[in-house]
């Protein structure tokens, strides 16, 4: 049997994992489809052959719902994440993300990297948090968006950016920055990936691995990979 | 096969107005650069869409532009060898040849002209595997002349087609097309600047002048008729003479039967009984008072003097000889000196050379 | 050798070459008329056809997939009459991905072939007419093979493009590997990972071997075009 | 008329203007003597030039860029020395886009290009020469007139696509508004949230207008000078 | 001006393997469609790198293949008519007429060629404004050889450039040459299939047949030499005689003094003490043993047998003409009745228009 699995792009690495042992335990196969968020709600409400979607934005599952392409039973928060500001290098002082942290400064003229903020989720939250600090008017002029985390991180470990703002997960595995300091959970929505069965999926195997996902062996997997699991 | 011809079109300040009937055989545009002759011809093919006329080819409506009606080219049937060589130049020079036949057969059964025949007598069977961007202009010219006439067509349109080749190669080919002309009875447009070939090979000649037409008729009159007979350049100025061949005599001379008595030409390949036509050129042409004697030139006719025109620092004299019409340049002083004048009885010496076409 | 790549690197290996040439074949007939009917043709809506042959290269691709998706997909306009009518489902599927890349490469492939029937000599033509070719003849044995060096110039472009092509692909049928995954989609599947850019590399390298394969073979045939026709 | 588009959109428009004609007027030097040296020249390493060319069609747009931020960056080789000798900076600026959109457009350029350079018929340079020119003078007064439709044509398909370039553009100079946020860019920032379409779409349109614009400029230009030859 | 050509080369089964010096004046190259004159044309210009050889003009080295030395075109300064026209097709007649021109102003100050007397020359004018394309055959060739002149070479190579243009423009356009070839000494290598053109231009002549050279020397050598006069085709043998112009006479002809004794002519615009060459074609010769009477033929000549040569049907007679040669062709029937052997004493009758150029 197989299952067709629709995933942001940023669960790239722990999906894999969860899959593959999913895969060598039941003998189903598993169909991962990484894109944007976006992309591959429009493609579900298109009428996309997915049986499972995990979405990094709840708005765009929200457009699925809306379409009536998943069931509204099955949907559930599965992950959640942090936004952690990184700098390029390993020997990057932590600071303290307070009100009162001068960015600008620690910026020194350089660029902050971000994901697209008006419409990218990492974005959103970056400048969500960033607003609620204070410290938004002061840096947007200093922002370099990228169009989507991973092209941000990137930035930061080429050393383009000093600095830049990513989730915790995405952070993890890069070597070539450092985390300084992590944004209070209050500073913005909170991080959350939902997860939902969708009308086209029948067959058990799909409910196999939609189960799975909020499983223990899965659990494993994605908090070592820096997610929080909220299930 | 007839073809009728009537045209009207504007090229900026050039302006074709013209009208004229090619009877069977091959009809001769003649006329100077730039006078029409090349548009002329592209109309019948159906290249260019004059503004105004209309065109029938053996009672056929090739174009009428009052009746909105147009055959496209490919249905004409007609094949041409354009001013300029326009060979396919991504295929070889055999694939250019067969090209035409090829849509032949489709239409036609018995094309008119053999493969190996012509390209025997166009020289080119040692390019046959050649790009036509490895041929000389010359070869090119050949090519582009056999790839019509193998194209079986109904009708021939050349311009110029021998301009680039030499005397001898021009020799083999007038020839040639006569046979195609009489043989295959296929009709041929034929524009020219030489009026060797044309005298050679036209029935019928169209002179052209700024995209009027000056003269036409068949070739004998409009060359002798004094009013176009300089058109043609003074020194190819001549007389066209019927005469039937009547032996080869043992000293390799043909003896040929004129209205005014009997001739003799070296070179003669036809046939006894066959009918030929000779140009005699006005340059050629010698007159005495009386019959000279001890003298290298064979041919001695009695001819009767028609009429003398002045041409430049020249006089032209016609003559009749037996039913027909001779010319003579000579100067003025040689006519003063042999008193020549309207119905003057003479003797006009042509060398039998002269006489070889 | 087989090791190099993982069985799913392999897979979109071939699914990108399949895909691409699927997409140059498929587009070869179209791109001809359109060249022909921009080169040649004068009629109202020229504009307009040349205008629309342009757009997948003005708008971004994920516009263009986008668009496609609206109108090819299960729920589209066209998506559905060809379901109805000859079951012909584009969305999702390998066949979607090879429209995106021959509308992607349209333009590119017209061009160059607009310009090569630009630049073929009408007089040739003529003669070929008098000769006895009708128009389809005419075509098929001068300017066929006058235009093959821009013809075999606009595949080749399009078959590179093709390769290349990624956002307009990944919006409109997705990224399902075996399925839909393309080589490009397989590099961005990579670089969405940290540390990516080794594998990445790996995938980058097969296609550039691929590109420079086939632009050698395109410009090896070519020479031998022009060789033949300037006579040697 | 302005109130139609918000003033961030504007800004978007006008650098997507001065991006891609300044991607056009940069890389047309370079392109028409690649496309020279590829069409005329024999020398090593010309298929490799031939294949560099073309590198930008064959890989997602993503890498390009990503390859570009590599070397052009500030960090990169050829980024340092730039700034260090020039005080030339393209990373995170408008002149980076340029070069982005110039690198993507170079193929399309250069492919039209040398396909007009090598319909030119030689026996007219021929001539030129035999008339005095030199080299030089051959190929302005002879070779560049008659490749100028090609020119026109690769220089439309070049704005073109600088027009709708976004992946490189965005991973090499990012998404900074009013510097690097080009239209593409704004429109993929709206394709990014719900409901985004409508306000994606007026982009597009307005991209779709310019393009046409261009299009038809193009087309008269060409026509013009094809008049110039046939003579009217 | 000297040029000295020396050339080997290969194109597939065509070798070219051809030495040649031409003196000032027109040189011209004769030859049968693919004997290879285009091929040592280009050479001369530069467009061609034989596999060996060696062309120098005036001493200046312009190729040695040996010494890995090449001119390029542009630095030759030689003017180029191409046996095609290849006009620019994006400049207008005016800029194609004038493109040359400009190159040359910056090497040399004093253009040979005044660009109105060659317009009209080449009656062009009226075409000025137009393209290329918009041009008849003839046009475009009359175009072609007006670039090339006014570019203000310090050679001119022509590859047939009349052979597209009708009698009356050749007959304005050759003098003209001559006169280029005259007052401005520019040497010409000249390259046509027609005798006539060839007869009124040439200086000397280099007979090329399947890329090697035949025969070359002074034009009236060759043109008379019995091994080579029936290469030119034998409607055109002819000899060359050198004669000054004396007086004009009231009547419109001109008196002629030459070896043999006065002749006289219509139609000669040359002034008094000008020297000419009289071309006389064989066939226009008439022989005698009495000096004939009552007869239209003003030149009636004393000369002397010098051999006889059979050619194909007819006899090739060579006499002395004072101390020139004279030709005329006859049929073998005549030279039995005349009883013509070396030595004997003859009357040559030649009308006087023949005599015209
Ligand atoms: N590129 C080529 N490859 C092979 N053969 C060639 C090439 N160019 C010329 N030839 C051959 O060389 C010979 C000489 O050619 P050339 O053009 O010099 O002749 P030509 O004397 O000028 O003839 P024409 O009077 O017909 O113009 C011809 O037989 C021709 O077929
Ligand atoms: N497209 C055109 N636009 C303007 N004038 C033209 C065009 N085509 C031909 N002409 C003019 O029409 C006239 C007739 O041209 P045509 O080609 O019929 O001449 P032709 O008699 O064949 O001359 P030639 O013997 O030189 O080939 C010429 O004066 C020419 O300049
Ligand atoms: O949907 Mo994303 O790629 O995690 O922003
Ligand atoms: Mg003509
Ligand atoms: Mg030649």
């Amino acid at each position: 049997e197989e299952v067709v699995v629709f995933a942001a792009a940023s669960l790239k690495t722990a999906l894999d994992q969860v899959a593959s042992g999913f895969e060598a335990e039941t003998g189903h196969t598993v169909t991962l489809a990484y894109a944007g968020s976006n992309a591959l709600a429009k493609q579900i409400i298109e009428g996309a052959p997915a049986d499972i979607f995990l979405s990094a934005a709840v708005n765009w599952m929200d457009e699925v719902e809306k379409a009536d392409a998943m069931v509204p039973e099955t949907r559930l928060d599965l992950l959640g994440n942090s936004l952690v500001l990184i700098a390029h290098g390993k020997a990057a002082a932590p600071v303290e993300i307070t009100a009162d942290f001068d960015l600008p400064a620690l910026l020194a003229g350089g660029k902050l990297a971000m994901a697209l903020v008006d419409s990218v989720p990492a974005g959103q939250y970056g400048k969500a948090a960033l607003e609620h600090l204070g410290l938004w008017q002061a840096t947007e002029p200093s922002v370099a968006q990228a169009d989507n985390v991973r092209a941000a991180l990137s930035l930061v470990a080429l050393g383009e950016a000093p600095y830049g703002i990513v989730y915790a997960t995405d952070a993890v595995a890069e070597d070539n920055v450092t985390v300084v300091g992590t944004f209070p959970a209050d500073s913005h929505r909170p991080i959350t990936y939902p997860a939902a069965l969708l009308t086209g999926a029948a067959d058990p195997a799909d409910k196999a691995f939609f189960e799975a996902l909020s499983g223990e062996a899965a659990g494993k997997i994605f908090a070592a990979e820096g997610f929080t699991l909220l299930n | 096969m007839t073809l009728d011809v009537q045209l009207r079109h504007r090229f900026g300040a050039f302006s074709l107005d013209l009208a004229f009937t090619a009877p069977p055989g091959v009809t001769a545009l003649f006329g100077r650069s730039g006078a029409g002759k090349t548009t002329v011809v592209n109309a019948v093919a159906g290249l260019m869409r004059p503004d105004e006329g209309q065109i029938s080819l053996n009672g056929q409506m090739l174009l009428n532009t009052r009746a909105g009606q147009f055959t496209p080219p490919h249905r004409r049937r007609i094949g041409y060898v354009f001013q300029e060589p326009r060979l396919f130049p991504h295929l070889s020079v055999k694939q250019n040849l067969l090209y035409g036949r090829w849509f032949a057969r489709r239409r036609s059964p018995a094309p008119a002209a053999d493969f190996g025949r012509v390209v025997e007598l166009l020289g080119i069977a040692a390019l046959l595997e050649r790009r036509p961007m490895a041929l000389s202009g010359g070869e090119k010219s050949r090519v582009a002349l056999g790839r019509a006439i193998l194209s079986a067509p109904q009708m021939l349109l050349m311009d110029e087609p021998l301009a680039a080749l030499d005397e001898e190669r021009k020799a083999g080919i007038l020839p040639y097309l006569a046979r195609l002309r009489d043989e295959f009875s296929l009709p041929i447009l034929y524009v020219s600047h030489s009026a060797t070939e044309l005298a050679q090979l036209a029935t019928t000649v169209v002179l052209i002048g700024a995209g009027r037409v000056i003269a036409s008729g068949p070739t004998a009159e409009v060359l002798t008729a004094p009013a176009t007979a300089t058109g043609f350049g003074l020194s190819e100025t001549a007389a066209l003479i019927g005469v039937t061949v009547e032996a080869r005599e043992a000293d390799g001379l043909t003896r040929l039967r004129s209205a005014a008595g009997p001739l003799w030409l070296p070179g003669v390949e036809a046939g006894p009984g066959s009918v030929l036509q000779l140009r005699i050129l006005a340059r050629d042409v010698m007159l005495a008072r009386s019959r000279p004697e001890g003298i290298s030139a064979l041919n001695i006719l009695p001819v009767t003097v028609i009429d003398l025109t002045g041409a430049g620092d020249e006089v032209l004299v016609r003559m009749r000889l037996g039913g027909e019409v001779l010319l003579a340049r000579i100067t003025p002083r040689s006519a003063r000196a042999l008193q020549l004048s309207p119905g003057a009885p003479l003797y006009a010496v042509v060398k039998a050379v002269s006489l070889a076409p | 050798m087989t090791d190099w790549l993982s069985a799913d690197e392999w897979a979109a290996v071939f699914l990108s070459l399949k895909v691409s040439l699927w997409a140059v074949l498929v587009s070869l007939p179209f791109g001809l008329l359109t060249a022909h009917a921009l080169a040649r043709w004068r009629f109202p809506g020229r504009q307009l056809l040349n205008g629309l042959v342009h757009l997948p290269l003005i708008l971004p691709p994920v516009v263009t997939g986008y668009l496609l998706l609206l109108s090819f997909g299960r729920k589209g306009m066209i998506g559905q009459l060809l379901d109805q009518w000859f079951g012909i489902v584009l969305a999702f599927r390998w066949t979607g991905a090879v429209l995106a890349a021959a509308i992607m490469a349209f333009p590119l492939m017209v061009r160059a072939m607009r310009l090569a029937i630009e630049a073929v000599d009408p007089k040739l033509e003529q003669a070929s007419a008098t000769l006895g070719a009708s128009r389809f003849w005419v075509w098929l044995t001068v300017t066929l093979p006058l235009i093959l060096p821009g013809v075999i110039a606009g595949a080749i472009l399009a078959f590179a493009k093709a390769m290349g092509e990624f956002g307009a692909t990944i919006t409109f049928v997705s990224n399902i590997p075996g399925q839909t995954r393309t080589l490009p989609s397989a590099i961005y599947s990579f670089l969405q990972v940290p540390s990516g850019e080794t594998g990445a590399a790996r995938l980058v390298w097969v296609a550039i071997i691929i590109a420079m394969l086939a632009l050698l073979l395109s410009e090896w045939v070519s020479r031998r075009v022009a060789a033949r026709i300037s006579g040697q």
